[in-house]
């Protein structure tokens, strides 16, 4: 009955480096593509935050045999023009867990917490005994800074090793490499090029080079030099915090009065709302008193009685949009596109929290996508590619709950609609509620659902116009050729039925050429309220977007026999 | 009898019109009656189901030319034919069109991809013409209406005017067929026929008959197989109208037998509403099975399975009928809409063969049942 | 000439030995002939499937015991209809015991739950007494087999001895239906009859009739509709036998064809090996569509739909019928196995009403083609 | 362009209190689950660690509305006869993160990481803004302790709170008691019963009582004495380490020769294998430097030549078994048995990790099952019941992947089997790889999944004997019913057909009844042996267990008329 065991603390870093494949590293495939996200969404972040346009480079190589049976031995080098970091900082942000500029500040920065580059510095130490290297340089800096930074798992602590001042071409920067046990998987959805070209696609102020094993260099350029502005994080609002929250957000105020702290503390409190709480019971003489005085008990009383009156929505100030013509044109950068739909959204609250949703669906000319295959759908949240475990997500069930049919796709029941679309859902919020720490799939909750949802079907209603323009076009191609070839048909049989003589099959057929003529007229005209109503929609477009799709030629066919 | 349709006076006409049209850039309308529900009429006086005003419209245009050439195209095959007196399946007309185009490609662009396509332009000619396909000489198989009696003459005049005389007592145990168009016979009793009897199931007629029905009481008997065909709607008219004897169905108490069969063979549907006057045998009574010959007689019945679908959508069409159907409507045939009205509410239904088991050591049971329902006029 | 059944006489002996082991405490075993495949052998002299040695046996267990009292049952039912004559069909027979057991409760354990059980019952019944249903006066509907000639004179003896004779060409339009038991008839020619054609689609032989073949030549003409009912199968087996005239098949080139209508119109089939003495033809010949007369008449043919699951199953049969089946196997049959390996290369399919694309303004083509084809010995 | 944002670092607590959802807490039903779970399970964990029988007490009540809109105040107390804990650890593991006894330990203990019931002192402290109330006494102590303990959340420290000394009438134990937000549900494969249910059938040691709002105290007694042994943790193995972590593990040895080190610090390394290792390449020089001064190329050498060599597999000896004699008597505990089978499969190496797979499956009489529902599958991890998320799980998989109709068993296709069954799957294993943070699935590998499914056969196996004694009665039922009711019938119809005498068909009666006597006879014969082989079954189960299950009793119908 001996009490043999003593209580040891762990450090946040021995929790994450025993539980690697719950953020990233399940597979060594996966292990690339998070060591590529990670590095790229903190280079996008900082670059955001200094107000810069980035310009990020990335080289992928293979340099040999993994340490790890059925792996290889990968380099991923991410370099960027960013404000760089302090070295003291650069062993913070790599070598140390929950280090960030971002914990819980209600951002919409692609990181929040200060665990993704970490456990890649991890993930690197463990199978290849080498952490980050990293090379820095901020304005403030003359020569730039080489180094290498490892976790010290035991205390989680950033390790500077091996540094060294260099000579770096460029005002400021950073640039970080790692070596780790991982496969690259270029393809599919699951894939290296499936993150970059979806981050490209909701970042149009990103420039990206990357070189990928044996491919040669690939440049996409920036197709906006607005840097995103990240609005400043809202006081919270009371409906969404709980009591220990409130109780511990008190702490901040020091001597107020409890009205004073309500109205100052939080957001959509006014005196009206300090009214309202009288109304419901609550003494004034409590709300006189001091935050640091009041008993618990009372802290309840107050916090139970914000619960009931009714306040306005949290303010949607905090969240971020990419703006429709931005999206416009990111989209073209994706391939060669046929016609394209966006659709950003207003702010809005769902489930107590700001969020917005954006949409760009377009037809991709060419590419190697089957006209009865599903969409390629795009999920992106707080800007950042999702590709894992997609059937659960928001964005897939709202996906599907779209009748697409009434815009003129195909779609089987409950699925994605198909052809050759690519339809992209980028939702924006600062407190995205995710499934699992993973941060693959954004929890499906009623409210998001139908947000985003309705940024769908607005999307469909403007793609439709294009649609309709196209079957409309097809249509009266089949019209003329129904003229020449069924005209002499028809008119032939009638008169040999009648025993008519040949001038009046002349007639006949004139006449019948006049009217199928008008019809032919008349679906001409037809076309041509389509086209304008999809010129019209291209306006409305271009006034945002500044750009032009290129317009379908119509062919006009010759007519063959002079006679149709 | 039978209002004969001039399909060859009709397809001039309509070229005449359509020619006339386009020589004056006037774009050709072609209308037919419509063949639906909502635009079926029943006067209790007529006793079957009329049409009323509304028409099908199909005007010439880009869209419908494709049609009207292959219509056209069909209409010259049909002409052919009906100047010779040639006769063809739809099956044929499909590879006589076939012939046709491979002879003269200008024609090819009316070519048909497969039989489908052009059975529709076949449908399509006979509602601009309002006439059946028999009348243009486009036959369906033979189906039911095998009938047996001892007293019932058929006389029947050929194409090339000989007459044939049929005297259905000396076909031995073989049956007489009457053939798609049997408006063209004339009947003559040999001796007082009590009645007609029109049994649902042809295997039933035959054991009546093998049974020696025919040969006790002096009737006309005859199988319907199912949902009736042309030849036997059009038969049953003959016999009902040619020899005046009362006719009585034999058939299942269930929902499908009183609407899909019994229904039309007394009063035609609204699908060939345009030659129920042809097709139709208002006299024609239910004999049953009739709800209280469950009891009457302790017959084994079955409740509908309703998760059957064609038995719950029998059910459902019969709903339909009792709100919309002018026939079921008419307080004439409140005894058949009643039974349906039973059928809703006690989801049973019985098999006309059930009168077998009445008094199953007897084979003449279903018949003696038979004649004294007829007897005590125990039919509606 | 037709091997008649004592089905009274079997039913005692099989009774009798029943109770014999009975007494013993022996365990009856009855015994029937194996009706598959494996089990069957074809002598070209005989020409059609004969029953090898392979036996089923019911042995009289716990487990059959419900079955064998069932079987009892039904037969003294069937005793009863053949003593008085009657008949009936499957579904009156299950209705007819429903009523035997309403009756006698102490038969309630016997009770059928619905008709698939009774006609499990009458199917054993025949398979141990080696016979047809119509042997147990149980009849399926008429199906297929309208005859038409001008020279064909059919002569019945009915059940009371009165004698019926129909000539064929006096009945107008209408066909000569040949019953189930076609067997009990006798025909006669009134002139030399030149050949017997039997023509796959009923639709086909009708719009044959109608342009006068039957008038222009003095043969029988008969629609088998599909493949060949047991009427059809004995009615083409007495006309061959009675008359000795020649017999052609004429019907679509597809694996089907070959394995379901004209080899069982010919030969017989497996499952009825029992009875093919009865009920085939041997001397069918296949008129067409033969491979070579697609070329030859420039035919529209079809590329099978192998996804179709009817016309990849068949292709499937008939690879196997070429490597198992005794039929196809003999070199007897050579001309007609080297079609279905022809029909297994090309997976191509031919309708028989493709000969009406040949010359689609000459109604009389097929005709001509039928003639011109039995003239130059053009069939396998 | 300013860089405006400093790094600060945030605690686990800080963390994990951000992220309660991802922790159990993502609903107000499963916040009640788990703050139940957490505390049985550590006070199982600390009755096991010291050797004592546990005999826990829960209450579980409802004291008003929750703080927060739709939720309950619930108050839950769990009791136990463990060893208790000295304060200072009490600050520890119910105020801190991370904190544990058993981190990283390599052992099959419930918990392992010190996360769970510092989730639920912050889940309380949130939403009643009142952490743990914990009452504790070792042996050592004279009066028992009774304090608050709350989570400093930005510093992830225990805060202790409200001290008292108090008398309790026991000499060591601890209780623990919250108050939450939270929602009761009972019923369900995620209700309150099927934990504790749960719980008591994998730990047969267990007595639990437990009162839940308005119900009656219920009480299950332990059905074993035999407390569970758990055995220490084993020096690693090579294949299951990861360079980072081998060159880590070095640092632990001091000035020794790398040969010496890898034979001292890692299982299944011997001299054989150093001599592979040198016939691979491997200099003995460098066997023979020491561990403290070679380069990290050298480790990364030895390593990839370790990779190389074949070794052992790990020692199994760490799992830890329930065994098949406790887990027959405890299923008995979970309702009226009919009949039961259980499998304990020695352990094995699945994915180069130890694990060990038990399964019991028993028929239940009279409860609410349909016969037609699909078996209640129960998975256990480590003796923990998992409640959620079922579908991927590997005990899922497996069990699904079996085919039980071999074994008398209803089953759609690819789907779990149908009946009035428990199925209790238990994987024990000192490194279960759970698909997510909240432990409720685990991850279905190839070779674990197989490794169940062997024990769903041979579990299967058994069962089918009893089931074919159970159709084996009913068959034979039904051939004296057969007799009954159709041998007058039959031979009176022949009788009736062949015209034959009455003493005829008494003697064919009589012969039709000694033959299908014989029948009976063999059916009854059949039964016997089928009886036989379910009672050398339960014998065989009787001689591991100790206890036997009622036979269900054949019951002879008495003949009715003599001559059957």
């Amino acid at each position: 009955m001996a009490k043999t065991q003593s209580i040891t603390s762990a450090s946040s870093a021995e929790y994450f480096s025993k539980n690697l494949q719950q953020v990233g590293f399940s597979s060594y495939t996966k292990a690339a593509l998070t060591t590529l996200k990670e590095a790229v969404d903190n280079s996008l972040d900082a670059c955001e935050e200094a107000g810069l346009l980035p310009e990020i480079s990335v080289t992928i190589e293979k340099i040999g045999e993994g340490t790890a049976k059925n792996s290889d031995s990968i380099k991923i080098r991410i370099e960027d023009n960013g404000p760089g970091l302090e070295v003291e900082d650069i062993v913070k942000v790599f070598g140390e867990y929950l280090a960030s500029s971002k914990f819980g500040r209600g951002r919409c920065s692609r990181g929040q917490q200060g665990i993704g580059i970490s456990a890649v510095t991890t993930w690197a130490q463990l199978t290849s005994a080498r952490g980050a290297s990293v090379i820095t340089k901020t304005e403030k800096m003359r020569k730039a800074c080489q180094c290498v930074v490892e976790v010290d798992i035991k205390h989680n602590k950033g390790v500077l090793k091996s540094k060294e001042v260099i000579d770096w071409d460029r005002d400021h920067g950073l640039t970080c490499e790692f070596i780790i046990d991982a496969r690259i998987q270029l393809q599919g959805e699951g894939g290296l090029l499936a993150y970059l070209s979806g981050t490209t696609l909701v970042n149009p102020h990103l420039t990206l080079r990357y070189k990928i094993l044996e491919q040669d260099w690939v440049e996409v350029a920036r197709v906006t030099d607005t840097i995103p502005e990240i609005p400043e994080a809202t006081d919270p609002h009371p409906h969404t915090m709980k009591l220990g929250e409130f109780i511990a957000h008190s702490h901040l105020f020091g001597r107020v009065t409890i009205g004073a702290w309500l109205k100052k503390g939080f957001s959509r409190i006014s005196d009206g709302v300090l009214t309202d709480l009288k109304k419901a019971g609550l003494k004034q003489s409590l709300l006189d008193t001091s935050v640091d005085t009041i008993t618990e008990e009372n802290f309840k009383n107050v916090f139970s009685a914000l619960q009931k009156v009714n306040l306005m929505a949290p303010s949607t100030k905090s969240v971020l949009s990419i703006g429709e013509t931005a999206m416009a044109k990111s989209i073209q950068r994706i391939g060669q596109v046929d016609f394209f739909a966006v659709v950003s959204r207003k702010p809005t609250i769902c489930d107590f929290k700001p969020v917005l949703v954006e949409v760009a669906i377009a037809r991709l000319i060419d590419r190697d996508m089957p006209e009865d295959g599903a969409v390629t759908l795009l999920r992106f949240a707080n800007r950042v590619p999702l590709q894992f475990d997609k059937s659960a997500c928001a964005m897939t069930k709202a996906a599907e709950s779209v009748n697409w049919r009434s815009y003129g796709l195909n779609q089987p029941k409950d699925s994605l609609p198909l052809g050759p679309y690519i339809v992209a859902v980028s939702v924006v919020s600062p407190f995205i509620k995710f499934k699992n720490a993973s941060k693959e799939t954004v929890d499906a909750s009623d409210e998001l659902v139908e947000e985003i949802r309705r940024t769908l079907i607005q999307a469909g209603q403007r793609l439709s116009k294009h649609i309709r323009r196209e079957s409309k076009e097809a249509d009266l191609e089949k019209k003329r050729q129904h003229i020449e070839m069924f005209a002499p048909i028809l008119v032939d049989g009638a008169c040999r039925i009648t025993r008519s003589p040949k001038n009046r099959r002349e007639r006949a057929l004139e006449g019948l050429a006049k009217l199928l003529g008008r019809d032919a007229a008349l679906a001409e005209k037809e076309l041509k309220v389509a086209i304008e109503h999809a010129e019209e929609a291209v306006m409305k477009m271009e006034q945002m977007t500044g750009i032009l799709p290129e317009p379908p030629v119509v062919e006009e066919k010759p007519k063959k026999k002079g006679k149709g | 009898m039978a209002t004969d349709v001039n399909v060859k006076q009709l397809s001039v006409d309509m070229c005449e019109r359509l020619l006339r049209d386009l020589e004056k850039a006037r774009r050709p309308v072609f209308q037919a009656t419509k063949c639906a529900l909502d635009n079926c009429f029943y006067n209790p006086k007529v006793g079957y189901l009329t049409p009323g005003d509304k028409k099908v419209a199909t005007e010439l245009n880009v869209s419908s030319v494709q049609k009207m050439s292959r219509a056209i195209f069909m209409i010259e095959l049909i002409l052919r034919n009906l100047d010779v007196g040639a006769t063809n399946t739809k099956r044929e007309l499909y590879y006589i069109s076939k012939g046709e185009i491979k002879h003269n490609p200008a024609l090819r662009p009316l070519d048909f991809d497969d039989q489908d396509e052009s059975d529709a332009i076949v449908d399509f000619i006979c509602e601009m013409m309002e006439c059946y396909r028999e009348d243009l000489n486009c036959f369906a198989n033979d189906r039911g209406g095998q009938t047996y009696s001892q007293q019932l003459m058929v006389m029947e005049t050929m194409p090339d005017g000989t007459k044939a005389t049929i005297d259905l007592s000396k076909l031995g145990t073989a049956p007489f067929q009457p053939k798609n168009r049997p408006q063209s016979l004339k009947l003559k009793a040999k001796k007082k026929i009590d009645f007609c009897l029109i049994v649902e199931s042809e295997g039933t007629a035959n054991t009546l008959v093998n049974s020696g029905f025919t040969k006790r009481h002096p009737v006309i008997l005859l199988g319907a197989q199912g949902v009736p065909s042309n030849a036997v709607r059009g038969w049953t008219k003959l016999i009902q109208d040619e020899l005046d004897v009362p006719c009585y169905f034999f058939g299942d108490l269930d929902a499908y037998t009183m609407q899909n069969i019994f229904r039309t063979l007394k009063a035609g549907s609204a699908a060939s509403l345009i030659r129920n006057a042809d097709f139709s045998a208002p006299e024609v009574k239910f004999l049953g099975v009739l709800p209280e010959d469950i009891k009457k007689y302790d017959l084994p019945d079955y409740a509908v399975r309703e998760n059957d679908a064609v038995e719950s959508r029998a059910l459902k069409k019969a709903r339909d009928a009792l709100q919309n159907d002018p026939f079921f409507k008419d307080k004439k045939n409140k005894g058949v809409s009643d039974i349906l009205r039973w059928l809703l509410q006690h989801k049973r239904r019985c098999e006309q063969q059930a009168f077998f088991s009445v008094n199953p050591r007897d084979p003449l049971m279903p018949e003696k049942i038979i004649i004294e329902k007829i007897k005590n006029k125990n039919f509606v």
